[in-house]
């Protein structure tokens, strides 16, 4: 072991001879900064080049999915030359690399679209339904999980438990079609397609359509995150603070809500890191069923097609959403539990 | 009533399969039906050879090409033009049909429909007598019918008046063509205007059609608008004034659409076959829609150790006695894939198709095939599977090359994602264990599959394979003419299993370059009866809802779409 | 002799516990009660409704018994589940409790594998591998654990970060305790809510990827099946209302969640030593 | 109505555990007028917390109560047992106010100090935020945290022990409660301090008329501070009387027994003729003679502990803050070396360090012969096998899901014995051993840490900490929570094994009159830096430094008489001070 001794405790630093005091703040910061953003560009480039090599190790190459079952060989040997698949794996991996430096991700086999402009048209759409439904979610589940965690034991807890494992053990997909079933095709309430179009305005123009999708892709995560706020709120309202709060008089309500709710987020904001790249790579399901083309499907399709442009530029994205959201998970965490802060050098 | 005051009729897209090209020259990848059949609303093909009107034969109503006719020795054909216009006045010549021969002559290794040795390479001269004759002169006798409905449909007159330029500026001129590099700028130019989905619905190119319907709108997403061509003078008019073509990512996200009445022809999942009465009392009428396919598991006969065994055709047979295809059909597939018993498509019906064909040769019969087996030599071994026991080539011997102790347990390589496939293929090794032929199935998405089966060798190291299916939407499809050459063919691309049969070969080469029409059915009887793949049932393009009212419909086994023929009631 | 007891007192963990045996006695001992035949297809008997012909749940599209068949499915559903949810937990939880608890380098070179794991879509690493691996039910099991380790071991690093400033992970490490043995019996105890939560989502998880890597073609092997299977199957009959291929095998799922849940709330009252403060 | 703020009637609490039930308070009856002080002492675990617990209705769910608990809310009394939740909420803070017994673990991590004080004060009174946390400062001034605008916005764990303490004395001052029952308040505090917090709580008796239930062990606090006594002992109230009568002519045998291990105070000054406590300890000698052989100066021993020029550093707010400044100690094989000074002067972070659980900034830990920073891995284990250790924090530093007999016993999974695994039935024993030595019940491990009142986890610790035979022990403050007559025992366990292992001893405290009773020489601390040392003896005789004089002449006597002139003699060093400093004082 050649690291710092790990049980040194969070803000402590001791052993770095002490620089000049307010210098030291923001050298700190923003070495950790810039150190992280190398490691990001080290686990982006890791990243691609593993899913180069996979792409690479699949059977066949990506010209008969593209092609089809009737494909002759001359046009499969003048597709692979075209796409330069003729050549050997590490060069053509290195001119993606080029080329994806300068911002290029290069053209789609079959959508007839530069990747980029066919990741532009879906993300923002992605990113508003998942976003939306995330939200929702942790505005749901984050009261939900600290009121079972208040009522354990009782039967509300119960029911809300076993409400929550039930939405949780549904497929998603079984869940859409539940709601589509009674709330659009018997109730009428809402249309059972998500607003189509292409901009976000025009799908913030149709309320009422964005309903059952969002609520679709809310449901499974207010049940985990109901789950998880449930069972560090139990952790703290154990702890000794929540004796010396209620001391002061500060009325139970408020002693949950201010000292044990923020001290409960740790395992909910770690998930909030993990959804980011959730959100960029696009719920698929929520979009096949609703007809609400986006990341996931482009994704979907283009894994089952081998469209390896577009699988390629989905899978930068998403590795650029995962360390952002790593990276956001951690600073949030780091404000919201001053004794981790330690991590953050 | 409601249904005649409308003007409108939507269509869904096949599911996850959105629109990404018009241009009536194919290149790869863009070849999707729903592809071509936009562009033939928008430009009328020379020849119009489908099943539309009910059977597969020519469609003269909606084609340019007036009389086609064959000269004696078949070596030529005379096709004169209907008297037609393109929508900005100017008349369709034979100029047009010219373009389309340069570009593709040009162009062979870019035009994705291209074989070697078929158009254009087949034809040795295009003649222009005058604007309404063309004469093609063909590098050998061909057969007629196979050339109508397989050759001259893939020819697609081109304004040559609007689209013989390299770039935007320039003067159209149909002579910048007869050059290589002419052909190739000019096809490049057309292409690369292709790729530009935001303009389908403006780009001025495209606004030059002889179609019943021109194209009004084309999102990104895929949803494309197809409006009555008011300047269209052929035969086939559309009656509807605005066709909807909707784009849709999962059959779920269609079916409740079409549930909430926002589609008027749509498709639904086979289990929706079992209960027809949930669509019906919406106002839909459910009809699956055949397809010109077969369907089929290819035997890899240079498998190293089942390939000799394959090779028997008394194991073929035994096999082929294994599948219960009317069982499958009905109850697995719920109607929705229909027996296919031999090399010809048959439904619907055709000349092609021979009684033998249609008879099964090789119905569902557990006992027959267990005499088979056992009558050379096989016998079920400790764990039930058969083994060859007496190997040898007499008569009631394995045969050549089966060795001795080899059992014959078969491992099934099926696409997957589909429950009726999965179904099937359980429902397949049921059947085959309880007969002794151990089967294993593994499943693979559909790239997959196709990606590892390539012809082999006994020698090389890929030629693991034993017997793949990739037919869940119908293994092969057909042009016009079903011919299987490329399927069947000794060597040829397509022919996974490397089948080699000289009886069969003749046959096909016959059914292109003979005259005699009755060589189809000869080829249809031998390839039912030798059995160069193992049948399956062929499962049908969709199962499609129709809105009461609209009329019309009847559906292309070719999976072509024809809007025009579409009319509300009343 | 307490744990039980404490264990005990939790009554709706104990309904959970005997909600699981019961469920295990229904797949391995139920078939023995209630033979049908599950290997050979009889498609004359295939779709027919509850009651008939003395199937209680009817058929499947086979023609196999969907009573029947529903206790072949939990073999492999409760097998693979259960041990495809523990060994994700188990892995994800070392390696978060490690990273976090040690810090530095060691996180920090440890939290990017996780970046990097969660930067590759699941279903592409689902289907590489399905081109790879022969499905076998112990490949599954492995498969499902490679792809669903990453988020607890994200969730119990966060935890570790906070906990590994307590004084009694300080004392730990002051009395000489190995790294293992501090985040064996103390770090990973005291963020056992989360663990608990966690695992009974992968196990819920693993059941309904079975289904899903089926789709793949990574899945069981008729004639065997299992309920993420069957619910799959089911659902494609909703709007003709066939209930009894759709309701068993969920509620079988969601049974099992269920029961692992209380019986993992149990577990944590067990540890869980200061109970309610209210 | 009369002047009554707190009435207890029969009150019974009694816990429901896995091992049974454990009655901790059986049938107790007490009164607080307004403006009196009443002490609770008695025996480490006799149910004092739990009373006082049970007076703002914040026993645990576990506990079941009977009897009544009456509080004053302006001319009507209130019984907290039977009041539901959302009623106690406005009593608290505003009627009666609690300081709790431990002040580590008493503090939200993530919330900074002053939004903590000053949530207390916006939960009664109607102000604005920024007028609350003022008076959050104020607060924090006022019970002697230096700087604290500064402090007020720091974390609960950059704080020493002390400093904690202080802020949770200061969150119960808040809103000027007519009754603060004040748990153990003033354990964490040295001297000086401690008896600066009750010259606070002095002057708010007399000016505000506040009444005071003051749980504490230290005799000396009762003496200077107490109007009545109440004795407790096995959950019932043995002896209650006024502070002389009870101190002075204890009628109850347990009451005798708990003066008689009072430690004798050191010397209160040079100034000061100290006056020694008629009954002094008789293993008290045994101590002294250690210390002559010590004075004399025996440098052959092995050093066990080693700190040469050690400074510490801690980083707040991205600035780094110096907590040791070039610190030299050496402990040898078989002496005992105690640290002593203010709260917050780094005592226990330089007990962290020789653990190497700090890596100094500058110089060298070196413990057993060897530099705890540069060992790692097995040499690292191994260094520590011979290491034991008390944290300050008691309850913290015991892991709450583990059982108290796992926690005891985990020096000995860790290590094993004579490089041996020790069997579970071996383990077992020696946990019974331990448990024993430091005084509590068998049985106890096969209960939790919370589960136990603070004297008896400060024992848990020990008893951790002595589970192998250490060569060097380093103790944070390991008697502050206990009772004399428990700490006596106690200290005698520690002198015994001392005797029989010889090892070194880093013993940190603020309590002079144990630190003199046990320890052979002394080190003074005072912000960070190593202002004296020597024979413990001669420091505590003649001071050199009027730090140290300062620091001595504010322990308080068990006396109530004898304490009014300790006091008296502080102040008069304290103004004295100002004047003229005494000779030879080194700033
Ligand atoms: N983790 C930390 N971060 C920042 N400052 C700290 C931290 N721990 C302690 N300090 C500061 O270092 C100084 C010394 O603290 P230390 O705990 O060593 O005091 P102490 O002598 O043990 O006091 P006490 O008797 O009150 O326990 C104090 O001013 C304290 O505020
Ligand atoms: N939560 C609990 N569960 C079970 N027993 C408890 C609990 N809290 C306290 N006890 C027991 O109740 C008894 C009284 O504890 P209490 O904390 O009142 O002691 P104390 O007089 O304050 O002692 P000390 O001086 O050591 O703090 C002890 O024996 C303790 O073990
Ligand atoms: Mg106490
Ligand atoms: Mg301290
Ligand atoms: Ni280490």
């Amino acid at each position: 072991m050649t690291t710092a001794i790990p049980a040194q405790s969070g803000a402590v630093e001791a052993g770095v001879a002490a620089p000049p005091p307010v210098r030291a703040a923001r050298g700190g910061f923003g070495r950790f900064l810039i150190r992280r953003v190398l490691q990001s560009l080290v686990v982006i480039l890791v990243v691609s080049v593993i899913v180069f090599a996979l792409l690479h190790a699949l059977p066949g190459g990506p010209a008969r999915g593209v092609l089809g079952q009737q494909a002759s060989p001359e046009q499969i040997a003048a597709f692979e030359a075209a796409n330069g698949l003729d050549q050997p794996v590490v060069l053509q991996y290195l001119s993606f690399l080029g080329r994806s430096l300068t911002g290029d991700l290069g053209d789609s086999y079959l959508l007839n679209q530069s990747v980029s402009d066919a990741i532009a048209l879906r993300l923002p759409k992605t990113l508003l339904l998942t976003g939306l439904s995330l939200v929702v979610a942790v505005l749901i589940a984050v009261p939900a999980g600290v009121y079972q965690a208040v009522r354990r034991n009782r039967a509300v807890d119960y029911w809300l438990s076993t409400l929550a494992i039930v939405a949780y053990s549904t497929p998603t997909f079984f869940l859409g079609m539940l709601l589509i079933l009674l709330l659009s095709q018997t109730a009428g309430l809402f249309p059972a397609a998500a607003p189509q179009g292409t901009g976000i305005a025009e799908v913030l123009a149709q309320p009422a359509a964005l309903v059952l999708p969002v609520l679709t892709g809310a449901v499974p995560i207010v049940a985990t995150f109901s789950r998880y706020m449930r069972s560090a709120t139990l952790d703290n309202l154990g702890e000794d603070y929540v004796r010396t709060a209620r001391a002061k008089g500060t009325a139970y309500r408020r002693v949950v809500l201010r000292h044990v709710l923020r001290n409960s987020l740790t395992p909910v904001v770690a998930m909030l890191g993990y959804y980011l790249p959730v959100m960029f790579g696009g719920a698929l399901v929520v979009e096949q069923l609703f007809n609400y083309p986006g990341m996931g499907l482009l994704f979907w399709s283009a894994a089952q097609s081998s469209d390896f442009p577009v699988l390629l530029g989905c899978v930068l994205v998403i590795s650029v959403a995962t360390v952002v959201g790593s990276l956001v998970a951690d600073l949030v965490q780091a404000l919201l539990d001053p004794r981790t802060r330690g991590g953050l050098r | 009533d409601e249904a005649a005051a409308r003007t409108d009729v939507n269509y869904a897209l096949p599911a996850n399969a959105t629109p990404n090209w018009i241009v009536p020259l194919g290149i790869a990848g863009k070849l999707a039906t729903h592809n071509s059949a936009i562009t033939r609303t928008l430009w009328e093909p020379l020849v119009a050879y489908d099943g539309s009107e009910g059977e597969m034969g020519r469609v003269a109503s909606a084609d340019l090409a007036d009389e086609i006719t064959f000269s004696d020795d078949s070596r030529t054909v005379t096709i004169t033009l209907d008297d037609r216009t393109w929508s900005d006045g100017e008349p369709v010549t034979s100029a047009d049909v010219k373009l389309w021969f340069d570009l593709v002559k040009g162009n062979t290794d870019v035009w994705a429909s291209y074989s070697e040795g078929r158009m254009p390479d087949n034809v040795t001269e295009v003649a222009t007598p005058d604007e309404k004759t063309v004469e093609l002169t063909f590098d050998k006798v061909y057969n007629p019918e196979w050339l109508q409905a397989s050759q001259l449909t893939l020819v697609v007159p081109l304004p040559s008046h609007a689209w013989a330029k390299s770039a935007d500026d320039e003067t159209p001129d149909p002579a910048l063509a007869e050059t290589e590099d002419g052909a190739k700028a000019i096809f490049e130019y057309l292409i690369a205007q292709g790729e530009d989905l935001g303009t389908y619905a403006t780009n001025p190119l495209w606004q030059t059609i002889n179609g019943p319907y021109s194209l009004t709108g084309f999102t990104d997403s895929g949803q494309v608008e197809l409006t009555k061509n008011e300047k269209y003078d052929g035969d086939d008019a559309a009656s509807i004034e605005t066709v909807n073509l909707l784009p849709y990512t999962s059959t779920d996200a269609e079916v409740n659409a079409v549930r909430s009445g926002a589609v008027d022809y749509g498709y639904i999942p086979t289990t929706g076959l079992d209960a027809p009465e949930q669509y019906e009392s919406l106002g839909f009428a459910v009809e699956p829609w055949a397809g010109w396919s077969i369907t089929y598991l290819p035997y890899n006969f240079n498998h190293p150790e089942l390939g000799p065994v394959y090779r028997q055709l008394y194991v073929r047979q035994a096999l082929q006695h294994l599948v219960d295809q009317e069982q499958i059909s009905d109850v697995i597939w719920k109607g929705a894939a229909l027996p296919g018993y031999g090399p010809v498509p048959q439904n619907p019906e055709s000349d092609f198709l021979s009684e033998e064909q249609k008879a099964n040769p090789y119905p569902f019969d557990p006992e027959a095939a267990a005499t088979l087996l056992a009558d050379h030599g096989w016998t079920a071994g400790s764990d039930g599977v058969l083994e060859c026991t007496s190997p040898g080539t007499g008569d009631d011997q394995c045969g050549e090359d089966v060795e001795k102790g080899q059992q014959l347990a078969i491992t099934i390589l099926a696409q997957s994602g589909s429950a009726e496939t999965d179904n099937m293929f359980a429902e397949i090794k049921s059947t085959f264990d309880q007969a002794g032929v151990a089967v294993t199935i593994e499943s693979a998405p559909l790239n997959t599959v196709l990606s590892s089966i390539a012809p082999c060798t006994a020698d090389q190291a890929d030629c693991d394979w034993q017997l793949p299916f990739f037919g869940t939407a119908g293994s092969w499809y057909f042009g016009g003419y079903p011919s299987g050459e490329r399927v069947f063919g000794t060597g040829a691309a397509s022919n996974f299993g490397s089948y080699s049969d000289d009886e069969l070969d003749t046959l096909m080469h016959d059914s292109t370059e003979s005259t005699d029409p009755s060589v189809m059915q000869a080829y249809s009887k031998y390839g039912a009866e030798n059995l160069p793949v193992m049948w399956l049932p062929n499962p049908v393009y969709q199962v499609s809802v129709i809105k009461e009212g609209l009329e019309g419909t009847t559906q292309d086994p070719l999976a072509s779409f024809h809007p025009q023929r579409w009319s509300w009631a009343g | 002799m307490t744990a039980l007891r404490r264990f005990a007192r939790n009554r709706l963990a104990v309904v959970g516990a005997v909600a699981l045996a019961v469920l295990v006695l229904f797949v391995l001992v139920g078939p023995l009660v209630y033979p049908t035949e599950q290997v050979a297809t009889d498609l004359g008997a295939a779709n027919l409704p509850p009651g008939t012909d003395g199937h209680p749940l009817g058929t499947d599209a086979l023609g196999y018994d969907n009573l029947g068949r529903l206790m072949i499915a939990g073999r492999v559903s409760l097998l693979v589940g259960v041990l495809a949810g523990a060994l994700a937990t188990v892995v994800g939880t070392l390696w978060g409790a490690v990273a976090g608890y040690v810090g530095g380098v060691v996180d920090a070179v440890m939290m990017r594998v996780v970046d990097a794991g969660i930067a590759i879509p699941a279903i592409f690493l689902l289907l590489v591998l399905s081109t790879i691996v022969r499905p076998t039910v112990g490949m599954m099991i492995v498969v499902l654990g490679l792809v669903s380790w990453l988020v607890p071991a994200r969730l119990i690093r966060a935890e570790a970060l906070s906990v590994r400033t307590r004084d009694y992970v300080v004392a730990a490490r002051a009395m000489g305790a190995t790294h293992r043995r501090t985040v064996l019996t103390h770090v990973i105890p005291n963020t056992v809510g989360t663990v608990v939560v966690n695992a009974t989502f992968q196990v819920a998880d693993a059941i309904l990827l079975v289904a899903y890597i089926s789709f793949l073609g990574m899945g069981v092997q008729p004639p065997t099946t299992d309920w993420g299977a069957m619910l799959n199957d089911g659902i494609n009959y909703i709007y003709q209302g066939a209930w009894w291929l759709i309701l068993p095998p969920g509620l079988a799922i969601v049974i099992v969640v269920c029961a692992l849940n209380f019986v993992g709330d149990g577990l944590r009252d067990v540890v869980d030593v200061k109970g309610r403060t209210a | 109505m009369s002047d009554v703020v707190l009435r207890i009637a029969d009150l019974n609490v009694t816990f429901t555990t896995d091992s049974g039930d454990v009655p901790a308070v059986r049938g107790i009856d007490l009164e607080v007028r307004r403006g009196r002080v009443v002490a609770l002492v008695g025996e480490s675990g006799s149910g004092k917390s739990v009373t006082s617990l049970s007076v703002l209705g914040l026993l645990p769910g576990t506990a079941r109560v009977t009897g009544s608990v009456e509080l004053a809310d302006g001319d009507t009394l209130r019984d907290v047992v039977t009041t539901p939740e959302d009623q106690l909420v406005d009593l608290r803070g505003r009627v009666a106010s609690m300081v709790f017994q431990e002040p580590m673990t008493a503090l939200n991590p993530t919330m900074t100090l002053g939004d903590q004080v000053a949530e207390a004060v916006l939960n009664h009174e109607r102000v604005p935020r920024a007028v609350a946390r003022e008076r959050a400062v104020e607060l924090l001034r006022s019970v002697g945290i230096p700087e604290p605008e500064r402090r007020a916005g720091q974390y609960p764990h950059e704080l020493s022990g002390g400093q904690r303490q202080r802020v949770v004395i200061a969150i119960a001052l808040a809103c000027e409660p007519r009754l603060i029952v004040a748990d153990e308040p003033t354990t964490a505090l040295d001297v000086t301090v401690q008896a600066g917090i009750l010259d606070l709580l002095r002057s708010l008796v007399a000016e505000r008329e506040t009444a005071l239930l003051l749980v504490t062990h230290n005799m000396g606090v009762v003496a200077d501070l107490a109007d009545e006594v109440a004795v407790m002992s096995g959950g019932r109230i043995v002896e209650h009387g006024l502070v002389d009568q009870v101190l002075l002519e204890p009628a109850h045998a347990y009451t005798r027994a708990l003066l008689d291990a009072v430690p004798e105070p050191p010397p209160a000054s040079s100034t000061t003729a100290s006056r020694r406590s008629s009954l002094s300890r008789p293993g008290s000698t045994g101590a002294e003679v250690s210390t002559g052989s010590t004075a004399g100066g025996d440098d052959a021993r092995e050093v066990v502990l080693d700190l040469r020029g050690v400074s510490l550093d801690y980083r707040v707010q991205g600035r780094h803050v110096r907590a040791v400044e070039r610190l030299d100690l050496t402990v040898r094989a078989g002496e005992m070396l105690g640290l002593v000074g203010e709260s917050g002067s780094g005592k226990s972070t330089a007990g962290r360090a020789c653990l190497g659980l700090l890596t100094p900034s500058e110089g060298e830990v070196l413990l057993l012969g060897t530099s705890v920073a540069r060992a790692r891995g097995r040499a690292r284990r191994r260094l520590l096998a011979d290491v034991g250790v008390v944290f300050q924090d008691p309850g913290g530093s015991l892991d709450p899901r583990r059982l108290v007999g796992e926690s005891i016993a985990e020096p000995l999974a860790i290590h094993g014995r004579d490089g041996r695994r020790l069997t579970a039935a071996e383990k077992r024993a020696r946990v019974r051993e331990l448990l024993d030595a430091v005084r509590l019940p068998a049985g106890a491990e096969r209960r939790y840490p919370h589960e136990f009142s603070g004297g008896q986890r400060q024992r848990i610790g020990l008893a951790r900490a002595l589970a192998l035979r250490p060569r060097l022990l380093v103790a944070d403050e390991p008697t502050s929570a206990l009772d004399v007559s428990v700490q006596a025992e106690v200290l005698q366990v520690l002198r015994d094994l001392h005797a029989e292992l010889g090892f070194g001893c880093l013993f940190i405290s603020h309590d002079l009159g144990v630190v003199h009773e046990l320890t052979d020489r002394v080190a003074v601390l005072r912000s960070g830096r190593l202002v004296e040392s020597g024979a413990t003896a001669d420091v505590f005789s003649a001071p050199r430094e009027l730090y140290t004089a300062e620091l001595l002449a504010s322990v308080p006597a068990p006396d109530p008489v004898a304490q009014r002139e300790r006091r008296e003699a502080r102040l008069r060093l304290a103004s004295g001070e100002d004047v003229a400093p005494a000779p030879g004082a080194a700033r």
